[in-house]
């Protein structure tokens, strides 16, 4: 049983991709900060365990849950019925949102006005999912392996439509102002859970616990509030109740 | 008889190494020059200077009346002219033997291929390999591959031939294929300057010997002075054969 | 640059020197013998050989990086570090190309001197030892150290799949968090160009004497 | 733990899977065949009389040879398009390919014509070929025959090494992969249909550059020996 | 006299090629005997099976009262009784004359390293290179290369010496002194056969002339067949040299 293996080692094995900011990032000094990675540091806390930080990439969330290279996964970690089938995630801690950013002349008010339009995402995650979904055929999507190639197409000027998250876009507006990139619409909301292996009940029961007392005590809407500026929205708030 | 080449206190160094010190000589329309000596005694570099695959220091050497250092000689018309076979064959492992031979005139004289396939055949025959032409140097003897060498500086047609140790690589028989051919382009009028060991072949075909020495032509007459040297050298490096 | 982010870049090299010299004196060791075995005299050792280098000179790093890090646990063998994986990937591919190149460079070695050595009574290792592997190490040199570049330059594929600190992954965290890429991956580029540029000229040069030395 | 290896979904996949095949494959070609060029371009200029040509030629080599393919990558898409000189995605993946290739494909020409003996140019010379001439029917030719089997190597590699572009957001085989692998969670599988597919790929590389040398080099054909 | 070496109807066929076509001779104890013949007639295959560098195919081959062809011959002990010298010396580039000399006796001989350095000293002294113990062999001459490798040969005691054609990579001036030091090694009684082809080394010291042709024996007997030869072949093949 995973919890017992945690127990004994004493140790809490977390993956985090150290790059996704604001859920995770290095600052200056290099120190780890971000959302996801507070989470961490306090949901080890609370077990009374030493928190190890597994660096791992978006692409390979799963795997490593899947070949026991960590424990759970924090890591913007959206809520899936496909990854649902082969992992379990705990009850939901904070929401995701999946906005199309683009300059502010372009006129994009639905997936159909992406036509033949340059449009990128980061591949392997949910935005590049729904993405795929709803874009048509004659819009041009490219892919990069993570958010920072993302954003360096955009702020050098390679794509003009970004499908990614708020924060990401104030980001390349203060890289280049004069490509003034706006949130044009929302794609999808997501929830971000704590991703575990599949079957390891008393571990997600033990972690669920956790999500919702914290919840309800306000320490993850103070972490949420520390890095994106906003608060905790209401569904995510009623799971703690 | 016109002169078709002649040399004039040729020098050329080496960096230290003054390898040739004043090389004076000439060498008559149709006639047969051979060049002996002990190794290092320049005769494959006086070949080559006049042919200008090497730069000389000094001096003056003119071929068919091109003036072979002048500055402004077009290299090109000077080696159609002229024709140089060497000890190593230097065919290219590439081509056939037909292409080989059509490669200078086509490529050079800007020849019909058809025509240049006659001509090359025609040479084929003429040393004796006509049944070859497909063949790949590697697939022939080193008597063979040295005909084709031949060979294919005679499709070039020129007017004087070099030639440099052709047959010190090849066992007595295979040398005596080559002699055979060279000793038939000899009869047929070709000016040739030989660079050779074979006493018996200088002997046999030569009109005019030049023996040289330490970077000078050291001795110089008739197939005769082998066997009357005028010098110890000569008498020394006649003797060394077995 | 901070400082900090500057010594994350050297320590990113330090782990990417690390890696590369694990996978030199490894792969050396694997590479030899795979390399003795493609001349050996048995048929079935030199096709098998052949066959394992033909398969690894066939596949991505990358495959190779993720077969070593997933496999042992796909296999319910248990799981293993970043830093093993990454040196089994990386010696087994180097293993293979090491084992080409010094097969190449065994070969070369004149069947003559195989002769000669036969003829005075030696037996066979100790012609493969005194008398051919000499003269193979010598033009070994060369195109060895041509590969440790290659080495050098393609340990940033651990990042890529296993997450192992090297150069270009301390770079790429450092540019995911700052947004700065031509300044991360410029300082990058440059401390990969300071550690493989020396090794390319070294390779040349010992080229350039070797050739001398055939005259 | 003990894995329940399932290829049903990665199989439902594979219209997208050949695709990025696809790319591989053209991204593979365009980049061989322009790389060539480009590198046996520079052999010939790195044994000019000119001394600036040569010194830029090695400054090139030494570059491209001694950075990672990524950060070659890199600077070409994102730096150019930063100047404003924005190249579609994949034209500059293609674009660093050959410039990549080009370098080792240099290299290896190069080795090839300084084993051509000088007695072969000799020879040229002495038929009257002019220089361009003994460049092409005396050194190049037989040089590159010389040298095929270790740039077929070297061909190959790249096109194992374009898998690298995927992260500069190029559609190929690997970036395909790597989509499916997150739609489908099935990694292992698709780690395992990527291998056999980049061997197949690589091994019909090697087979289309044998037959290739088989057509070019007509000696070889012939005799089946090396040069 | 005793037999040191027997052949008796040897065949060998490389593929297709039947190169060896029924080889029987016998050389006794201290005789010397010359190999000559045309290019591809089985000389150097010939010598090759005597100390099994090649297989054949049928036949036997006795040397030293080892039955060569034998399957549970102990190869180490032929050819410590069998030495070889080849046309391309074959010395090891990576060591000096010394330890190219020494490595036979130490490695294979198990002879401690003093006594080793001793006799290579003598055998070097015998073929007149004493000073050139602690040179490469790329510093050396052709004709020094050459001694060099008979001396390795000596170094091993062999009763029997091989050469093939050690002469034909020098210029006359260096075949002498390697042919000086082979006339001595026949003057001291070793057992020897060489393939050769300086007729006028054969004369002065064979016992036997062997002459191949198209892989048999096809004239044997004294030097002076050489002179009065009894088939068409020889004496064509002897009348092509000059
Ligand atoms: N390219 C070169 N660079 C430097 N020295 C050279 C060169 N070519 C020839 N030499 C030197 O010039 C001298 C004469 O050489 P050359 O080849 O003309 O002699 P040779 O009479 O043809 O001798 P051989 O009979 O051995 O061919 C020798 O000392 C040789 O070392
Ligand atoms: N290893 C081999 N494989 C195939 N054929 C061979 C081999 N060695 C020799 N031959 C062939 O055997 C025949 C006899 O060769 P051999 O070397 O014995 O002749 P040779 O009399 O020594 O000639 P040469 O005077 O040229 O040295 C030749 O036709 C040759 O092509
Ligand atoms: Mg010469
Ligand atoms: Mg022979």
């Amino acid at each position: 049983d995973q919890l017992d293996t945690i127990l004994a080692a004493k140790k809490l094995r977390v993956a985090i991709d150290l790059a996704v900011p604001p859920y995770s990032m290095k600052d200056d000094k290099l120190k780890l900060i971000g959302s996801d990675v507070e989470t961490a540091q306090l949901m080890a806390r609370d077990f009374g365990l030493e928190l190890e930080v597994i660096p791992t990439t978006l692409t390979n969330r799963v795997p490593y849950l899947q070949t026991n290279k960590a424990d759970v996964v924090v890591s913007a970690f959206s809520i899936t019925p496909e990854r649902a089938k082969v992992i379990d995630f705990s009850v939901p801690y904070a929401p995701i949102l999946v906005v199309v950013g683009a300059p502010k002349g372009m006129k994009i008010d639905s997936p159909a006005d992406l036509a033949g339009k340059k449009v990128i995402a980061t591949r392997g995650t949910t935005n590049d999912q729904e993405l795929t979904k709803v874009a048509p055929p004659s819009a041009t999507i490219t892919r990069f392996d993570d958010d920072a190639t993302s954003m360096t197409a955009m702020v050098s000027g390679q794509a003009e439509v970004w499908v990614t998250s708020p924060m990401l876009l104030q980001v390349v507006n203060e890289k280049n102002p004069a490509r003034n990139i706006e949130s044009k619409f929302t794609l999808k909301a997501n929830l971000l859970a704590v991703g575990l292996r599949k079957g390891e009940t008393r571990l997600k029961d033990k972690i669920d616990h956790w999500v919702r007392e914290n919840l309800r005590n306000g320490q993850l809407n103070a972490i949420y509030r520390k890095y994106h500026h906003a608060e905790l929205p209401p569904d995510i708030l009623a799971a703690g109740r | 008889m016109s002169t078709v080449v002649e040399l004039q206190s040729v020098h050329k160094r080496f960096g230290n190494n003054h390898v040739l010190r004043g090389v004076s000589f000439a060498v008559r329309r149709g006639e047969v020059v051979a060049i002996i000596g002990k190794s290092g005694s320049g005769k494959s570099t006086a070949l080559r200077c006049i042919n200008r695959l090497e730069q000389i220091d000094e001096g003056q050497i003119s071929v068919c009346s091109h003036a072979v250092h002048a500055d402004g000689l077009d290299l090109r018309t000077l080696r159609r002219d002229v024709g140089i076979v060497f000890q190593s064959y230097n065919l290219f492992p590439h081509l056939t033997v037909l292409q080989n031979i059509t490669l200078g005139p086509t490529a050079v004289k800007r020849m019909p291929a058809a025509q240049a396939n006659t001509l090359a055949q025609d040479v084929l025959t003429r040393v004796g390999l006509s049944d070859k032409a497909q063949a790949y140097p590697e697939q022939l003897s080193g008597g063979q591959q040295q005909r084709v060498a031949i060979a294919r500086s005679l499709a070039m047609q020129p007017q004087l031939m070099l030639f440099d140790e052709v047959t010190s690589a090849l066992d007595p028989e295979l040398t005596g294929e080559v002699l055979k051919v060279m000793e038939q382009m000899a009869a047929e009028g070709m000016t040739m300057i030989l660079v050779t060991h074979e006493m018996g072949f200088a002997r046999r075909v030569a009109d005019q010997v030049i023996f040289m020495h330490q970077g000078q032509v050291w001795e110089q007459g008739g197939p005769d002075i082998l066997d009357q040297p005028a010098t110890a050298e000569l008498r020394q490096f006649v003797g060394t054969g077995l | 640059m901070s400082h900090e982010q500057f010594l994350s870049l050297l320590q990113g090299a330090w782990g990417t020197l690390l890696l590369s010299t694990l996978t030199l004196t490894l792969g050396a060791v694997l590479g030899l013998s795979l390399a003795l075995a493609r001349v050996s005299p048995r048929r079935a050792v030199r096709r098998l050989a052949s066959g394992w280098m033909q398969l690894i000179q066939g596949t991505p790093l990358l495959v190779l990086m993720g077969v070593c890090f997933y496999g042992p646990a796909l296999l319910g063998v248990g799981t293993v570090e970043a830093l093993p994986a990454a040196t089994s990937a990386m010696v087994i591919y180097a293993s293979a190309f090491l084992g080409d190149i010094w097969r190449g460079c065994i070969q070369a070695v004149h069947k003559s001197q195989w002769e000669a050595a036969e003829c005075i009574g030696l037996t066979r290792w100790q012609r493969m030892r005194m008398i051919v592997l000499p003269q193979a190490l010598r033009m070994a040199t060369p195109p060895t150290v041509g590969f440790a570049v290659q080495v050098i330059k393609n340990t940033s594929v651990a990042s890529l799949v296993i997450g192992f600190a090297e150069l270009s992954y301390n770079a790429k965290v450092l540019n995911n968090s700052t947004f700065q890429p031509f300044l991360y991956f410029g300082g990058a580029a440059l401390l990969y160009f300071a550690m493989c540029y020396p090794l390319s000229r070294w390779s040349r040069v010992l080229e350039r004497k070797l050739h001398v030395h055939r005259g | 733990m003990h894995y329940q290896f399932d290829f049903s979904s990665v199989a439902a996949h594979w219209p997208l899977l050949l695709q990025g095949a696809w790319t591989t494959v053209q991204l593979s070609f365009v980049a061989t065949l322009l790389g060539f060029m480009l590198g046996a371009s520079c052999a010939v200029a790195s044994g000019s009389r000119h001394r600036w040509l040569r010194a830029l030629v090695a400054g090139y080599i030494e570059v491209i040879r001694n950075t990672p393919l990524l950060i070659q990558c890199y600077f070409l898409i994102f730096g150019l398009s930063s100047v404003g000189a924005t190249l579609p995605i994949m034209t500059g993946a293609v674009l660093a390919l050959v410039i990549n290739i080009g370098a080792y494909t240099c290299e290896i020409v190069r080795a090839g014509i300084e084993s051509i003996h000088h007695g072969q140019i000799e020879a040229g010379q002495c038929l009257g070929l002019s220089p361009l001439q003994v460049l092409w029917h005396v050194v190049l030719q037989p040089a590159v025959e010389r040298v095929w089997p270790a740039l077929t190597g070297q061909f190959v590699l790249m096109m194992l090494a374009s898998s690298i572009l995927s992260s500069v957001g190029a559609e190929e085989l690997l970036g395909v992969a790597n989509r499916v692998q997150s739609d489908t969670f099935r990694n292992f599988e698709v780690f395992l249909v990527l291998w056999v597919v980049y061997l197949v790929l690589s091994w019909l590389m090697r087979a289309g550059f044998w037959l290739l040398g088989q057509l070019v080099f007509t000696r070889r054909r012939k005799l089946g020996t090396p040069l």
